[in-house]
């Protein structure tokens, strides 16, 4: 396939047309908008699978890339030259992210149709997501930071407008503003790391970049702000991970995510599991090189993540709500993929995006037809709280077996995708850690949210599915779950992809991946850091329109397994993976047990813990006082009350006194020229010139007699004799 | 440049017929049908106007980077002081007249439920916008001074007669304090005349400009003073008036809030960027050395309009005034845009000016449409209950225009805002990166009150009061798509714009950077 | 200045010859005096075919109505009763001439004659061909224009001498309503006219070719419009039906020529039909090609075997069967007009000239205008054929 | 030939209709006839002098426009059954009578003298130049009034609408003014 | 014609005519009649010296303007005529001496 822009970009324009058409014929015709909808994704998803199926399956090497670009704008003219291109960027990652992400919201769309089939906005539930999916393909295809962060920006609005979609309600409106302002919070300063770059680089392609930080343009460059002269690499790259934790929801911004779960649950399950929060970590990936520059970057983006993954997991313990713990176990992961990013295990983080995206859908599918299933009759509203379910395994057997598939998986349990994502990351870490010292902190953060991880999320399924049903009236009144296509084939489909074995390779990777070798798996092949040496030649080309693949010609590689190491560190490297993943099924294991001790057995007690550390239980209930800190403290006692003083200073005080004070001084100079006026100019001047004039009409008065031929006949004397004397 | 083009002609009198049409036209029809005569008129007019600005945009040669020699226009007008009726067009006034244009048409036809003396308002409203050409396309300084004049004229009545209820006192504000920076500015005119030898091109704009007036010294208070740096200050606080820039913002909100709908439409939408024509016009290219020199202070300044325009914004309680400090905030960017000097801040600039016309236009016309129901403009009333609530379920078609107005105006990418806003970050980032790093938490704040004013009137449950509004009627639809449009598809595809722009931009570039 | 039968007759050998020949036999130059013979014999030629046509203009009204209603029409005075009008024409002549005695007298006797003279006149610039024009004036619409107000003055002299109720109503009528309509149908021919850059009918029917798409109705949108406006507009100011209140026989008996018997009806009669084969004569030429043949076979090249008197006279010959048959099928729509549609009332006529065609035309002339700026006055097909060879058209 | 005949015949109508026009007393429709022909004189003579365009607007405008008008004015001030207004004074004809002939007469010998005064000399100094052919002025008559004399031209169009709104709101019947 | 003169006497005549009439009817609509006669021995005039004086149209703008104006009159004056034979029923020139109804 000869990949051009105008045949790659049909991926993103399928859906984006779907939005534009579907805007107009919602309020008319809702289901056809919802069947376009779903067309499109699937058309998508189908140029997606032929991409995905040529970079994966095929011919090409692990830094085999397609690049095309065009001229969006250009403001050459008088002298002055400036071209902002835009263009689309195909490697692996590109194509298995196009894969996963066209797949996963095709079934969510399929799931849709079950789940918002009642809703009165069910129609343009689906313009929105039609939106979100074009903003996110685009997102995927980007070659250049402008062009990521529009479609960043437009995947914000479309979260907005989603978690907003039940605007009767005032907490909806809270919640999505929230999202918004926070996300954006990290996207301002993103914008000014692609500021930074770009006047370093002079360009914001992703392969300019990469020249340019192999040929240390990065390295001794530095940025005044505030008279301080910074390091620019560091600068640039915290202003971008900013834009991580703002979308990834890390710490301290992570206090958006599960106040997002007002939106629609499928809605969550795309946007707030599978696929928007984890662009951020896409972002870190593409932008690895630069994080590697700076020495300070890399540590602290593993500490960000450690804190994340652990501090969301203790939160998810305490939580009640059903979702709420699905929304802070993504915080959680979203933790460990940033982990792995700060400690360098590129592909395994980028495995753990597409392995959790998979099961948190899943997951998220599954809450949502049990959610709906669980109608309260007295309120008329969907139940989520976990203490009224309890024994709805006999209800819905397929919901409950997929869902116990998703949990072993991000439990990691041994033979599912969360384990070999995991694993993979939790060992690199132990690697790093063994070299430097203070990797110890987020490797153990990892492993300690690794346990919680496996204990909340099966004492969310044991409370949920097993054991006897605690609102028995709820209970009742759920109907038996039948096999309906859009309601459990989405799930269904989705859990058989939490098995290990697509990932691992263990099965079927050499097989498939012609370029493999024989010893290591598929994914480790093809999703390797970028090289930036390769991307040398690119500094000076001109680049039209056209395809500038064949300009350079990359040769076939020969997979280093070793990642570059001796082969005595790589057998080192490898014996601590292995240390890892002993840990990991350990670590797994007894989180299972503890939840099944505790829910299933009842042997211990869990208000024992509650009792014993209350102040923290408190404290987790609370979100760490993250909410209360933000909100009432930065904004209502911090902004709000400076805007007011502005406001007030501005209107109360320079515009009252400082700019009308001067009519006061006015008037005082009109008194004295009032004055003056009266006496001289209006009785002698102006009054004296009337009464003359009126003495003077009296005369004249007499020549107007009316008759008209009399003056036609004064005309003619007159003008004759004046003529008269002149000839 | 000897020119006797028509077309220039026919755009910039085509409102001043329609002035004497409305006055006119009436007598000829019942008393019944005046109203409606008069209104139909005046559409008639502005379209034809939006025809006449078309096939200028058609006509238009966008690779020449100065004026268009093939629309000039110049006749001796006053010829003992050698004061020309000099018209012309290039890529800087074009748009702007385009803009002009567009929002006549949109807001005669969001004018159509004035009933008090429709006859008079109509007048008026056209002979703005005749001014407003007048401004847009003189070349002759003095021209300009008089369009710039005359334009107070219909908009002190415009204020006064069909505004709120302290309208007189918006009126008179707004008259005075722009009267000021005019009478500096003709101060400011009258010093080149001199400074140039009243010869023929002593108020040629063009020939002016290219920085002749760098070695000229000015005597004053007993100080010998240089020439173009006390000029140019005086032309600066002329415009900056007009932009509003921080300290001479405090008409504004009283105007906006006072000014009937479609006033405060064109107010924001095209009075404002007047002053920042002006800066483009007139005193970067009069002064290119004093400008350079002057630049921090400008994006200092510029700064301070975006961050305190957010600020001050977030307290408004009136949704109007919000929108009106919205208005400064932007024009803040505007000004940052200029200060940058180089081909991406101009040009961001321009493109700003015209983007925030469209997207300010919506807003302020959107809230014209909700007055008009609600007979209010508080979000929350000064005791403390709710203006509006649950808004986005009784109106959801206003609600949908109203989130495109509002993303626009915060500068979500995809629509108009944020190629302008982009373009002037990266203007400014060189040469001043910590006032980029601040003026980005603009942006934030931007987002910040616009998404809480959204927030508190459009979500939750429908007050009582709000059960009664209807939704936007065809008329309403019919006025805002333009406008939607327009937001969207510069958004996306900005180079129809931009290509007019950017060669008379890239020139002024060029020209300043003689002097950087 | 007068481009027209002699500049086409002058061309030829034999015409020169001619010419020569009675100078000599003269003495002098008789080339004046031949042209004043050729144009009278021109003009007689024309008055007499065109009083004919007028005929048949009465005859092919009761035919084709008789045909719309289903009945037979005039069939008993030779074949297919052709020689009806000949029989009438008879009759008309042989009638009493009667003159009320409260009638104006002089007047009375003037309007018939006002008339015809207008209707005569403007026949002076109909383009039947390219050389059969009796004089091509450069202002040939306008001159036609004008003398064929002096129909209007005609009929309203003729409803205010007759001193009758009926004929002075349908006078003043018939009066307004021509004067009315006139500005419409002017707007609409100067739109054709700024579009072809001349008045005279040689330069209008020049800038058109001999196919549909390139004939001015099909020039752009306001062309297509302000055909139809020149059509309504002319159908009242013959008026014809549905504008025939100045005759309205249910309400005014029969109009302005209540009083008139005899000839002076023949004339008013004579000069209707006259007009409106005029009228039609002006759409087919304004609007319609005029006597344009495909493939340029009017111009006699095609021909060019032959010899070129007898080349040029098949092209000639061809020009007029183009000219008539549009002419004549616009006058059959007219005749089925007046059969189709119901009379209008005086108020609604004002309505209609003064509230929507006048706007419209006014409307069209100023978009023709921008359109002739902005398109270099390019037809819609030029610029879509334009755009498909890949240069832009447009500016 | 055709020139002097075709004057001839202008001048004829024109004299002819000028004096019907100042003696016809009896029918002012007669007098406006009247004057029909002598404007139809003023064509001919346009045409004999080569101002083809003139002539056919001539045409247009008076023929077409103005005498139907005062036609019609004539006919619109006409009717009535009473000889007298309610003022008690004679309405219809109020043509003229012999003094007022006296008092035109006298004026129009003044101005008869005053141009003979003034003619005299130019007469004398008036030597007649070769004339030249007929050409189209239609073109440059539409060049001139759109360049040279624009102004005037957009004038007289404001000046031709001011004249139809005021024509039409002062001849508006009473009491249909609301 | 190669001479100026029949040309100027016709508008001459013209011109006495019309001024005879303004002065000796008292009939308003017979004293527009003069009006136009005036108006059109004018026009007459201008032309005559365009064609045989200098040749370059202003006369023949001139006229043109001339009749432009005479059209405009003789609407509005005729408008003013069945005005005022509304208010006062009459055409009488004398009545028109007062300058209200």
């Amino acid at each position: 396939m000869d990949y051009t822009i105008t045949t790659v970009a049909w991926i993103v324009l399928l859906p984006f047309f779907a939005f534009v058409i579907n805007a107009f014929i919602v309020k008319k015709v809702p289901n056809v908008a919802v069947g376009i909808s779903c067309a499109a994704i699937f058309g998508s998803f189908l140029l997606s699978g032929r991409i995905f199926f040529d970079f994966v399956f095929g011919k090409y090497s692990a830094d085999y890339h397609v690049h095309k670009v065009f001229n969006w704008f250009d403001l050459n003219g008088g002298g002055q030259e400036f071209v902002m291109k835009m263009g689309i960027y195909i490697d692996n990652m590109t194509a298995m992210m196009l894969f996963m992400v066209t797949g996963v919201a095709f079934l969510i769309h399929i799931f849709s149709t079950y789940y918002m089939k009642e809703d009165t906005r069910y129609g343009r539930f689906f313009v929105y997501m039609s939106l979100f999916t074009s903003a996110m393909l685009g997102l995927v295809l980007s070659d250049n930071l402008i062009s990521f962060f529009i479609f960043w920006e437009l995947m914000g609005f479309c979260s907005y407008s989603l978690i907003g979609f039940y605007y009767e309600k005032e907490d909806a409106g809270n919640a999505n503003i929230k999202a918004f302002m926070t996300t954006r919070i990290g996207d301002v300063f993103f914008l000014l790391g692609i500021l930074a770059i770009y006047f370093q680089v002079g360009s914001f392609t992703f392969v300019d970049i990469y020249a340019a930080i192999s040929s240390g343009m990065f390295t001794d460059a530095t940025v005044t702000i505030f008279g301080f002269g910074l390091p620019l690499a560091l600068i640039a790259s915290l202003a971008i991970f900013m834009g991580t934790i703002g979308k990834s929801a890390q710490f301290p911004l992570q206090v958006w995510l599960p106040d997002a779960m007002m939106g629609p649950t499928p809605c969550s399950a795309l946007i707030h599991a599978a696929t928007m929060v984890a662009a951020g970590v896409y972002l870190s990936l593409r932008m690895f090189p630069l994080y590697e520059i700076h020495p300070f970057m890399l540590p602290f983006i593993a500490t960000i993540g450690g804190i994340t993954a652990l501090g969301a997991a203790t939160i998810a313990l305490v939580q009640t709500d059903f979702k709420a713990v699905l929304a802070y176990s993504t915080i959680s992961q979203l933790g460990y993929m940033v982990l792995g990013v700060g400690v360098g295990a590129y592909n395994a983080a980028f495995m753990h995006l597409i392995t959790h995206a998979i099961f948190k859908a899943c997951l998220f599918l599954a809450a949502g037809s049990v959610i709906h299933s669980l109608h309260d009759h007295h309120t008329h509203q969907h139940v989520q709280e976990m203490p009224r379910m309890g024994g709805l395994k006999n209800k819905m057997k397929f919901t409950w077996f997929a869902m116990w598939c998703c949990t072993f998986a991000i439990a990691g349990v041994p033979f599912f995708s969360g384990f070999v994502s995991k694993d993979r990351i939790l060992g690199d870490a132990l690697v790093m850690a063994m070299h430097n010292p203070y990797y110890w902190f987020p490797a153990t953060l990892g492993f300690i949210g690794a346990l919680l991880t496996a204990f909340y999320m099966c004492r969310m399924m044991f409370l949920a599915f097993h054991g006897e049903p605690r609102d028995k009236d709820l209970y009742d009144h759920i109907h038996e779950e039948k096999f309906s296509w859009n309601r459990n084939l989405p799930l269904l489909i989705l859990a058989l992809f939490t098995l290990g074995v697509w990932f691992s390779g263990s099965l079927t990777g050499q097989k498939l991946v012609k370029v493999a070798s024989d010893k290591v798996e598929w994914f480790d092949t093809l999703i390797v850091k970028p090289k930036t040496e390769n991307f040398k030649n690119y500094q000076k080309q001109n680049w039209g329109p056209v395809d500038i693949k064949s300009t350079i010609s990359f040769p076939v590689s020969k997979y280093d397994s070793n990642h570059g190491l001796s082969e005595e560190e790589a057998h080192h490297v490898h014996s601590v993976h292995s240390i890892g993943a002993i840990a990991s099924i350990i670590i797994a294991f007894s989180g299972i047990f503890i939840a099944f001790m505790m829910y299933i057995r009842k042997s211990w007690n869990p208000g024992w813990w509650v009792n014993t550390f209350s102040t923290w239980y408190r404290a987790l209930q609370n979100k760490y006082y993250f909410d209360d800190m933000y909100i009432k403290g930065i904004i209502q006692k911090g902004l709000i009350p400076v805007n007011n003083f502005l406001a007030w200073v501005d209107m109360g005080i320079y515009d009252k006194y400082a700019i009308d004070g001067w009519e006061k001084v006015n008037r005082c100079a009109f008194t004295v020229s009032k004055w003056f006026d009266n006496i001289f100019v209006d009785t002698i001047a102006v009054d004296g010139t009337g009464a003359s004039v009126r003495a003077f009409n009296v005369i004249l008065r007499t020549f107007q007699s009316g008759k008209i031929q009399f003056y036609i006949i004064m005309i003619i004397l007159v003008l004759s004799s004046y003529i008269w004397s002149l000839a | 440049m000897h020119g006797t083009s028509t077309l220039l002609n026919w755009i910039l009198w085509t409102p001043f017929i329609g002035v004497v049409g409305v006055i006119l036209l009436p007598y000829l029809f019942s008393k019944d049908k005046q109203d409606n005569v008069v209104r139909w008129w005046s559409l008639l007019n502005t379209i034809g106007s939006m025809i006449l600005a078309v096939v200028l945009y058609m006509k238009f040669d966008t690779s020449v980077p100065g004026m268009q020699e093939q629309f000039a226009v110049n006749i001796a007008w006053i010829k003992q002081f050698n004061i020309f009726y000099s018209l012309g067009v290039d890529g800087i006034s074009l748009p702007m007249i385009m803009l002009a244009a567009l929002l006549f048409f949109l807001c005669i036809l969001s004018s159509w439920t004035i009933t008090k003396s429709v006859k008079g308002y109509f007048a008026l409203f056209l002979m703005l916008q005749g001014t407003v050409y007048g401004v847009f396309l003189a070349l002759d300084f003095f021209l300009f001074y008089v369009y710039w004049e005359v334009m107070l004229l219909p908009m002190f009545f415009l204020i006064g007669i069909w505004g709120g209820e302290n309208r007189e006192y918006a009126a008179v504000k707004f008259f005075l304090y722009t009267f000021f920076g005019s009478i500096l500015m003709l101060v400011g005119i009258i010093a080149l005349y001199y400074a140039s030898g009243k010869g023929v091109d002593s108020f040629n704009i063009l020939a002016l400009s290219g920085g002749k007036f760098i070695d000229n010294q000015v005597h004053m208070f007993g100080t010998v003073w240089s020439f173009s740096k006390v000029f140019f200050w005086a032309m600066f606080i002329g415009f900056a008036i007009k932009v509003p820039v921080f300290p001479f913002h405090t008409w504004l909100p009283h105007a906006h809030v006072q000014a009937p709908t479609a006033v405060s439409v064109i107010l924001a939408g095209v009075l404002l960027k007047m002053g920042t024509y002006g800066f483009l016009r007139i005193a970067y290219p009069i002064f290119p050395q004093a400008s350079v020199q002057f630049a921090d202070w400008i994006a200092v300044l510029g700064l301070i309009n975006v961050i305190y325009g957010a600020l001050c914004a977030m307290a408004q309680t009136d949704v109007k005034k919000l929108v009106a400090y919205s208005s400064v905030s932007h024009m803040g960017f505007v000004m940052l845009g200029l200060a940058a000097m180089t081909v991406h801040g101009m040009n961001g600039a321009v493109l700003q000016m015209f983007n925030h016309g469209t997207s300010t236009a919506m807003m302020f016309l959107l809230i014209g449409i909700l007055y008009e129901r609600s007979h209010h403009r508080w979000i929350v009333r000064p005791d403390g209950t709710k203006g509006f609530g649950g808004l986005y379920t009784q109106l959801p078609k206003y609600s949908i225009v109203f989130i495109i107005a509002m993303f626009a105006s915060m500068g979500l990418p995809g629509l108009s805002g944020f190629i302008s806003e982009a373009l002037i970050f990266l203007g400014i980032y060189q040469k001043y990166t910590t006032i980029t790093v601040l003026a980005l938490f603009g942006l934030l704040i931007g987002a910040a009150y616009l998404l809480w004013m959204f927030k508190r009137m459009f979500f939750g449950e429908v007050i009582e009061e709000c059960k009664s509004y209807t939704d936007m009627n065809a008329r309403e639809i019919f006025y805002m798509a333009p406008l939607c449009v327009a937001v969207i598809v510069f958004g996306i595809y900005p180079t129809p714009v931009l290509d007019i722009m950017k060669s008379s931009v890239g020139q002024l570039v060029s020209l300043l950077a003689q002097f950087q | 200045m007068n481009e027209g039968l002699i500049s086409f007759l002058s061309q030829f050998d034999g015409h020169k010859a001619f010419v020569k020949m009675i100078s000599d036999f003269a003495g002098t130059d008789a080339t004046s005096t031949i042209s004043f013979f050729i144009y009278l014999a021109a003009c007689l030629a024309v008055v007499g075919v065109m009083a004919t046509i007028g005929g048949l203009g009465t005859y092919a009204e009761r035919k084709i109505s008789a045909d719309l209603q289903a009945r037979q029409g005039p069939n008993r005075v030779g074949p297919f009763g052709l020689l009806q009008m000949l029989a009438d024409g008879v009759k008309m002549i042989l009638k009493e001439d009667i003159i009320p005695s409260a009638a104006d007298k002089p007047m009375f006797i003037m309007a018939p004659m006002l008339c015809i003279v207008g209707v005569f006149g403007s026949l002076a610039v109909v383009p039947f061909s390219s050389g059969f024009i009796l004089s091509d004036l450069n202002v040939g619409v306008f001159y036609l224009l004008g003398i064929s107000s002096l129909v209007g003055v005609g009929i309203f002299i003729g409803g205010y001498s007759s001193n009758s109720k009926w004929s002075m109503l349908g006078g003043m009528r018939g009066a307004s309503q021509i004067i009315s309509y006139e500005i419409p149908v002017t707007l609409s021919i100067i739109a054709i006219v700024v579009l072809s850059g001349g008045m005279s009918f040689g330069t209008l029917i020049g800038g058109q070719g001999g196919f549909p798409h390139e004939w001015y109705i099909l020039h752009n949108p306001f062309t297509f419009i302000a055909f139809f406006v020149y059509f309504i507009g002319a159908l009242a100011e013959t008026n014809r039906a549905p504008f025939d209140l100045p005759e309205a026989e249910s309400e005014l008996v029969s109009g302005y020529h209540t009083e008139y018997t005899g000839m002076r009806f023949a004339f008013f009669a004579l000069a209707e039909y006259i007009e409106v084969f005029v009228v039609c004569g002006v759409a087919a030429a304004l609007f319609f090609g005029g006597w344009k043949v495909p493939f340029d076979l009017g111009t006699g090249e095609a021909f060019s075997a032959l010899p070129p008197i007898i080349a040029k006279n098949i092209g000639q010959i061809l020009q007029l069967g183009s000219f008539f048959t549009k002419t004549l099928l616009l006058y059959y729509v007219v005749i089925w007009i007046r059969w189709t549609l119901p009379r209008l009332r005086v108020d609604q006529l004002m309505t209609l000239c003064w509230k929507y065609l006048t706007p419209i035309a006014l409307f069209n002339l100023i978009m023709i205008a921008v359109w002739a700026y902005a398109f270099d006055g390019k037809s819609m097909f030029e610029l879509f054929t334009a755009m498909g060879s890949g240069s832009t058209g447009g500016h | 030939m055709f020139d002097s005949v075709l004057f001839l015949l202008s001048a004829i109508l024109i004299v002819v209709g000028s004096l019907g026009v100042l003696f016809i007393k009896e029918n002012i429709m007669h007098a406006c006839v009247a004057l029909l022909t002598a404007l139809f004189g003023v064509a001919g003579a346009y045409a004999v002098l080569g101002a083809d365009f003139l002539a056919a607007t001539q045409l247009v405008v008076y023929v077409g426009g103005v005498v139907i008008l005062m036609l019609f004015a004539v006919m619109l001030t006409g009717g009535g059954a009473a000889n007298e207004n309610k003022f008690g004074i004679e309405k219809i004809p109020a043509m003229g009578n012999v003094k007022t002939y006296i008092i035109a007469g006298v004026n129009v010998l003044v101005i008869s003298l005053v141009v003979i005064k003034i003619m005299a000399n130019v007469m004398q100094d008036y030597k007649a130049v070769a004339l030249p052919a007929y050409e189209s002025t239609v073109e440059k008559l539409g060049t001139l009034l759109v360049t040279d004399h624009v102004l005037a031209f957009e004038v007289s169009s404001i000046l031709l609408l001011g004249a139809l709104v005021g024509a039409a709101v002062i001849a508006r019947p009473i009491g249909s003014t609301k | 014609m190669n001479s100026m003169y029949p040309f100027l006497f016709l508008s001459f005549f013209m011109f006495v005519i019309g001024l005879g009439v303004m002065i000796a009817r008292k009939n308003i609509i017979a004293m527009l009649l003069g009006i136009e006669l005036i108006l059109n021995a004018s026009a007459l005039n201008f032309v005559t010296y365009t064609r045989f004086v200098n040749q370059n149209l202003d006369g023949h703008i001139m006229s043109l303007f001339i009749i432009i104006i005479a059209a405009a009159e003789a609407a509005v004056g005729l408008a003013i005529v069945i005005r005022f034979f509304q208010v006062r029923e009459s055409i009488h020139i004398d009545d028109a001496a007062q300058l209200q109804a």
